[in-house]
């Protein structure tokens, strides 16, 4: 094997491989092997130890140690318990659970068998975005063919363990990502969290025990039966074992999906994975953990990537969604984005999501305006904190970290907006004006034309003008030119 | 279908779609199976994916060659969509990014069927488990 | 149960395991704020969404604040609730929902008594940091409350007393961040839902997002009136409360001041509703006889259990959600309405006025009482037989604003003859005593023996549901007892799956009854006023030289001058009522184009 | 004097009432049964959800509460052609919202809107996992990836007859 190779392929080890509609494949490539040795040759507690053993964390992003949740849900007593696959997966720009479940969709039907075994549960829910119709549709493929062959349903292997999964169809909620949201959404109700204790594990859906991991640790959970805990440790670092799949995208070249192991550097999954920026511009920033994660910059591309490391920058894991930034890019405009994106899906019930929220999106409005004031900067800060301090649930315990984390990186670029009213990037359309340069515009009308609302006026060969007070900054007028007549200042 | 009632079902199951597609696969014989994959996740899918995929299955079987075309997940090169995947009796697979209806003609003309290089080809990236 | 060691603020107390840091600090008289949080305890309403923030403390090692509502103790905590960090926040979390409230304070019905208003005194609030959008929804008024949902917090206590007490279901948390709130279905207003108008929502909204639909000047312009003859009559509860809104103890009886207050109000003629409720039970109690009479003597049509009808609140409730049932509550009127009937007819005749020129007003515990006067089956020829009815709240205010310094006022006795009462009237204030009261009379008259005990103890209390056997000289008069509207729900489905054993049945829509009700001063979440409340009622009953209804001398007289017999044609035509099919109906399409 | 009247076509109710028993008539299932309501009427208006709120026994408010929750479900009748612009992070940086200006521009009408014929309704969607399509834009159940703000009016052209 070369060198270069940085990626293994252990969550997505079926992906692109194997026909995801076909047990069959699924089987010839180890499938349900793993199932069929826990239920024969394993009890539940020394299963569950496996898992402990591994060091697997939870990918859907808070990195909690998977075999200790599964340990804590199978000691509590009770008479029905249940296990649940989040994939919900709301992330803005981020697609491994997607992928995962219209690539492989057995290994997590097999898995949360395991964990039905492991707990002592009888009944599997998946939840899963509505807006995923594929990988709907080839879950139920799945769950129909893992039926037919005994694989689900009653006396698996002949051990008498009982176990069948249902899916549960989310509606467009990005809070119902959070454990509680998510329980009370598949009870029919909104999707507000509510406070924990107590844990799903002690009083989850329908008031039962209830284990909730999500798409990719799932994916995760056959390959560490199959291989040993211990192979799986070997993989990634000491406090974060195994690998993690990411999402590329943004201003990067090869967007796709990518699995590395946990510690690779950013610099190594941005310019040798994805190979750089997009027409050769220039790095500015990677996003990752989505609107609860934060803006890291030049800074950090050597930090090795793992949960710790990556709290401890101001970002977090998150569920692997990794938005590469340009020069181009205002990261002004960016936590504004995100802030959006934020106050949209807040759910409304605890006061600093709700309100703290819109106003912290109304100060990155007002100062990528150009009106915003020094003492704004400061109200963002304190505010941003306040609402983390504060918060009900993840969502709004996180969702000010875009803006803490542009700010912590990107001070200068808030100066200049308030300072001086200037947008470094040339993205905030308010601080933005773009002008014919004379000497260079040779009448071509190139702009005219493409102009959506006409605010370009000049005879043909002769210097075209824009009317500023028509001008809706569209952009359309620069890259149209091919003269280098139109300046953005 | 039956039932797997063991352990030692799964596995004789597991053994025998094995060989099946070893034997297929590694066939020395010059007429031997071809296998296509197509990469079939929304993005291949958005891309054009479908179209791609049934061109390659009209168009081998009407070119008589003797191939399986079958869909696969995401191989994750979202940046190159559609991705095929091709397989040629005895040799290591090698993935085409970006292929539409004109490539996938190349493809067939000039890889599958004289095996002479194409362009376009994702070089391999990662390591597989079993490899790791 | 275990015990565990905390320490609140560098002080140590030991608590029961499962005690939540805002129950273990009170223990050290540390009162953390709270804003969403409400327990009325004695009722099992715990209300504790963790949405307002407001008491978060700081506990160790714990990388965010906790709110003290919600968080459980556990041994060797600690727990700082007044550092700066936890102040900072507090504040911030304070200025974010002021930020967007409307500024009328100054204005606003709810000032003075606002529990956002006290909390922002509290926290010192000097300056709103943070300003923007604010979030502006369409004002509802109906018959009874006001909703305008511009000053409404979320802190869903509303919603919860809709749903999860009252079970009326018409209160909902509708979309989300910030554009959300609590309202009725598709926002429509409330008099196109099913609300019942009991008013739970109001008595426990913290602001003044639900009101009740204020009537003080309208009654006020009719007191100027010269032509009108104006009437009041105040309701048991009232009296029992009223004293709160002037800084009295809960529980502090001011009856003769309330009297007093009235008459320099200028009212003409202060009667008393309690005279109504004796009447009330003249007939209830005679219905009761005769139903069970029939069943005694082996009728298979008669409907048992008989069920109170006086609270208007639980006569909406069964209108809109058990149709099918309403033959077997009481045709009884309620007190309020029979007070009416009687005023403009008997007492207009006696003082030889036209009803048109007599406006009757009541003074109640209630704004489900507002909408009951709006009902049309209560008017004559388009004149209610109520014209107005103020809340407990309404008249305080009504005092206040004529300059009348209430604490110092004389005691003062009501007007007769309707203004005469007894201690069986008084006790339709609490939960239990509309039926005790009943029972007092029916045992009398059905045994033909004068009761040697007249307090039946065994029907009084708190429990949502309550059950008791009287021993009607050899028959078990089984009787049941609901206040709450989600208690009442559960005896009522039992009815309609016929496994209700009961004869007869008392029921409440407001939890305590009467002395909770919607219109009452605000208990701010505090379920001792309530009990104190009651208390004063059962002290105002066995202060009473006449305590059973049959024996009061100006009802006696009521029905030898005018009324005849309890259930004889004129009681009937005056007192007794009918009920409607309220709930949904689902229309098919063609049918509806045919209506047309 | 019933107090509300809900107005269906027969048909219409007959169908709601199998996708609720199909359900079981159970209020855990409310959602489920959102989905699948959504799917026939398109949209979900106030009389359906009156008589879901009947079927499952639960209240009118509680069902309007949730429909209004979600973004996925909605009371506005879609456009014959549903347009979905995808916002999500990776669209976003790669200019969806000048897409979606557009859009808006072009049909003059606001976000989670019909256009007036109802040919035509705009909605933003938040990630389709096609990210390396970006921007990404749905017309109905086509995708088409790599949307420049210039490229809308061919889109729209493709529906011009339809």
């Amino acid at each position: 094997m070369s060198e270069n190779i940085k990626q293994i392929r252990v969550a997505l080890r079926n992906c692109g491989f194997i026909n995801p509609e076909s047990i069959d494949e699924y089987i010839a490539a180890d499938g349900y092997e793993a199932l069929g040795r826990v239920l024969t040759e394993k009890t539940p507690e020394e299963a569950t130890k496996e898992i402990i053993d591994s060091g697997l964390r939870g990918r859907g992003g808070g990195g909690f140690p998977t075999g200790v949740k599964w340990d804590i849900a199978r000691k509590v007593e009770s008479d029905q318990k249940y296990v649940v696959c989040n994939a919900d997966e709301g992330d803005p720009g981020a697609f491994m659970d997607r992928s995962i479940l219209e690539g492989d969709p057995h290994s997590v039907i097999e898995a949360m068998a395991i964990n039905g075994y492991c707990i002592g549960a009888d009944k599997g829910l998946v939840y899963i975005r509505a807006e995923y119709p594929l990988a709907i549709e080839r879950l139920k493929t799945a769950l129909d063919q893992a039926r037919e062959y005994g694989l689900l349903g009653e006396d698996i292997f002949g051990t008498g363990f009982n176990f069948d999964i249902e899916i549960r169809y989310g509606a467009g909620a990005f809070v119902c990502g959070e454990e509680t949201a998510l329980i009370n959404s598949m009870e029919g109700h909104r999707g507000e969290p509510t406070f924990k204790p107590p844990f799903p594990a002690q009083s989850g859906y329908l008031g039962k025990p209830t284990n909730v991991n999500n798409v990719e640790t799932f994916a995760n959970i056959p390959v560490i039966f199959n291989k040993g805990a211990e192979w799986f440790a070997s993989i990634g670092t000491e406090k974060s074992t195994g690998t993690k799949v990411f999402a590329l995208a943004g201003k990067i070249n090869n967007v796709g999906l990518i699995e590395v192991p946990m510690g690779t550097t950013l610099r190594e999954v941005i310019f040798e994975i994805g190979g750089g920026i997009k027409d050769g511009k220039k790095f500015k920033s990677v996003q990752t953990g989505g609107p609860s994660g934060g803006c890291l910059t030049e800074k950090h591309l050597d930090t090795p990537i793992d949960f710790d490391n990556l709290l401890e920058s101001g970002s977090m894991m998150g569920s692997g969604g990794m938005i590469v930034m340009d020069e181009d890019d205002c990261m002004v405009s960016v936590a504004r984005f995100y802030l959006d994106f934020t106050v949209e899906e807040s759910c409304g019930k605890c006061t600093p999501c709700r309100v703290g929220n819109k106003r912290l999106y109304e100060l990155l409005d007002i100062i990528s305006k150009g009106n915003g004031s020094n003492n704004d900067l400061d109200k963002l800060r304190n505010l941003g904190e306040v609402i983390i301090d504060t918060s009900l649930c993840g969502l709004g315990q996180t969702s000010p970290n875009p803006v803490l984390s542009t700010m912590d990186n990107f001070w200068d670029e808030y100066l200049a907006h308030v300072e001086d009213q200037r947008c470094p990037a040339g993205q905030c359309k308010d601080l933005i004006r773009y002008e014919v340069i004379e000497e260079n515009c040779v009448g071509c009308t190139a702009c005219a034309r493409n102009c959506p609302v006409n605010c370009i006026s000049g005879e043909r060969k002769e210097i075209h003008h824009i009317d500023q007070s028509l001008c809706i900054k569209c952009g359309a007028c620069f890259e149209k030119c091919r003269f280098n007549a139109i300046s953005v200042s | 279908m039956a039932k797997v009632k063991s352990l030692a079902d799964l596995k004789k199951m597991k053994e025998k779609l094995q060989s099946d597609i070893s034997l297929r696969e590694n066939s020395k014989h010059p007429e031997g199976m071809v296998r296509v994959k197509v990469a079939m996740a929304t993005c291949g899918i958005a891309s054009g994916a479908k179209d791609v995929m049934e061109f390659f299955t009209v168009n081998l079987q009407k070119r008589n060659v003797d191939a399986i075309v079958t869909q696969t997940g995401c191989m994750g090169y979202c940046y190159a969509e559609p991705t095929v995947e091709v397989k040629l009796p005895g040799q290591e697979p090698v993935v085409y990014g970006f292929v539409d209806i004109k490539k996938a003609d190349e493809i067939i003309e000039k890889y599958i069927k004289q095996g002479e290089p194409v362009d376009g080809i994702i070089p391999v990236n990662y390591e597989t488990i079993d490899k790791k | 149960m275990e015990k565990i060691k905390v320490k609140i603020d560098n002080r140590l107390v030991e608590v029961e395991k499962g005690t939540t840091i805002l129950e273990a600090a009170r223990k050290l008289d540390v009162n953390i704020p709270t804003l969403c949080y409400m327990n009325l305890g004695d009722m099992d309403i715990e209300h504790r969404p963790g949405g307002c923030r407001i008491c978060v403390v700081e506990v160790e090692g714990r990388r965010n604040l906790a709110p003290s509502c919600a968080t459980d103790c556990h041994d060797g905590m600690e727990v700082k609730t007044h550092s700066i960090r936890v102040l900072n926040a507090r504040r911030t979390v304070m200025e974010l929902m002021l930020s967007d409230h409307p500024f009328e304070c100054l204005t606003c019905a709810k000032s003075g008594k606002c529990d956002l208003q006290s909390m922002a005194i509290k926290l010192g609030i000097r300056d709103i940091h943070y300003q923007g959008e604010k979030s502006t929804y369409k004002p509802d008024f109906s018959p009874a409350i006001l909703r305008d949902m511009d000053k409404c917090i979320m802190c869903r206590r509303c919603e919860k007393m809709c749903n999860e007490v009252q079970t009326v279901g018409v209160l909902s948390g509708i979309y989300r961040g910030f554009e959300a709130v609590v309202a009725p279905a598709f926002e429509r207003d409330l008099d196109h839902s099913e609300c019942t108008y009991c008013g739970q929502c109001v008595a426990v909204c913290p602001t003044a997002a639900l009101t009740e639909v204020d009537h003080t000047n309208q009654v006020l312009r009719a007191l100027a009136d010269p032509a009108k003859t104006v009437v009041v009559q105040t309701a048991p509860a009232v009296r029992a409360a009223l004293g709160e809104e002037f800084g009295m103890e809960p529980g502090t009886l001011v009856t003769g001041k309330m009297v007093a207050a009235l008459r320099q109000l200028e009212f003409d003629y202060v009667f008393d509703t309690d005279f109504a409720a004796d009447l009330t039970i003249m007939e209830e109690g005679a219905e009761i006889l005769g139903r069970l009479g029939k069943f005694l003597a082996g009728d298979k049509d008669v409907k048992l259990p008989v069920l109170t009808s006086c609270c208007p609140g639980w006569v909406s409730f069964f209108e809109y959600h058990f149709p099918d049932q309403r033959d077997i509550p009481s045709t009884a009127r309620s007190p309020q309405q029979m007070f009416g009937a009687v005023a403009k007819t008997w007492f207009a005749e006696k003082i030889k006025k036209d009803r048109k020129d007599m406006v009757v007003v009541s003074i109640m515990p209630c704004v489900a009482k507002k909408y009951e006067c709006t009902r049309e089956e209560f008017a004559t020829g388009g004149n209610p037989d109520v014209d107005y009815s103020l809340s407990t709240r309404e008249l305080a205010n009504l005092i206040k604003r004529a300059n009348i310094d209430f604490n110092k006022l004389p005691d003062e006795d009501f007007d007769g003859p309707m203004g005469e009462s007894t201690g069986a009237g008084v006790i339709f204030g609490t939960t239990g005593g509309v039926i005790e009261a009943a029972t007092r009379s029916a045992y009398e008259i059905y045994t033909k023996k004068p009761l040697d005990k007249v307090d039946f103890k065994q029907l009084r209390g708190m429990e949502g549901i309550r059950e008791a056997t009287v021993d009607f000289n050899g028959f078990p008069l089984k009787i049941g007892i609901a206040h709450g509207l989600g208690n009442a729900r559960k005896l009522l489905e039992n009815i309609r799956a016929g496994k209700s054993e009961f004869h007869a049945i008392e029921i409440m829509a407001c939890p305590g009854g009467c002395i909770g009700g919607g219109g009452q001063p605000l208990h701010h979440g505090n379920s001792e006023i309530l009990k104190a409340r009651q208390k004063a009622i059962y002290r105002e009953d066995s202060g009473k030289p006449i305590r059973k209804s049959h024996e009061n001398p100006s009802i006696i007289k009521l029905y030898e001058e005018y009324l005849g017999e309890p259930l004889g044609e004129k009681a009937h035509q005056l007192l007794h009522t009918r009920y409607f099919d309220r709930g949904r109906e689902i229309v098919i399409e063609a049918d509806v184009k045919e209506e047309q | 004097m019933s107090a509300i009247k809900i107005k269906l076509r027969e048909n219409d109710l007959q169908q709601l009432k199998e996708v609720c028993s199909s359900f079981n008539n159970e209020a855990g299932e409310l959602i489920n049964v959102l989905h699948k309501a959504q799917s026939i009427f398109g949209y979900l208006p106030a009389e359906v959800q009156e008589v879901i709120a009947k079927e499952l026994n639960v209240s009118v408010a509680k069902v309007y509460g949730v429909v209004t929750f979600y973004s996925f479900f909605t009371m506005v009748p879609r456009g014959r052609h549903p347009i979905s612009i995808c916002t999500g992070t990776a669209c976003y940086v790669r200019g969806a919202e000048k897409v979606l200006d557009e859009f808006k521009r072009i049909l003059k009408v606001p976000v989670g809107e019909a256009t007036p014929d109802g040919k035509f309704s705009i909605t933003g969607l938040r990630c389709v996992g096609a990210c390396g399509l970006a921007p990404v834009v749905l017309v109905g159940d086509k995708t088409y990836g790599r949307v420049a703000p210039d490229g809308v009016k061919e889109i729209l052209k493709e529906y011009e007859d339809k």
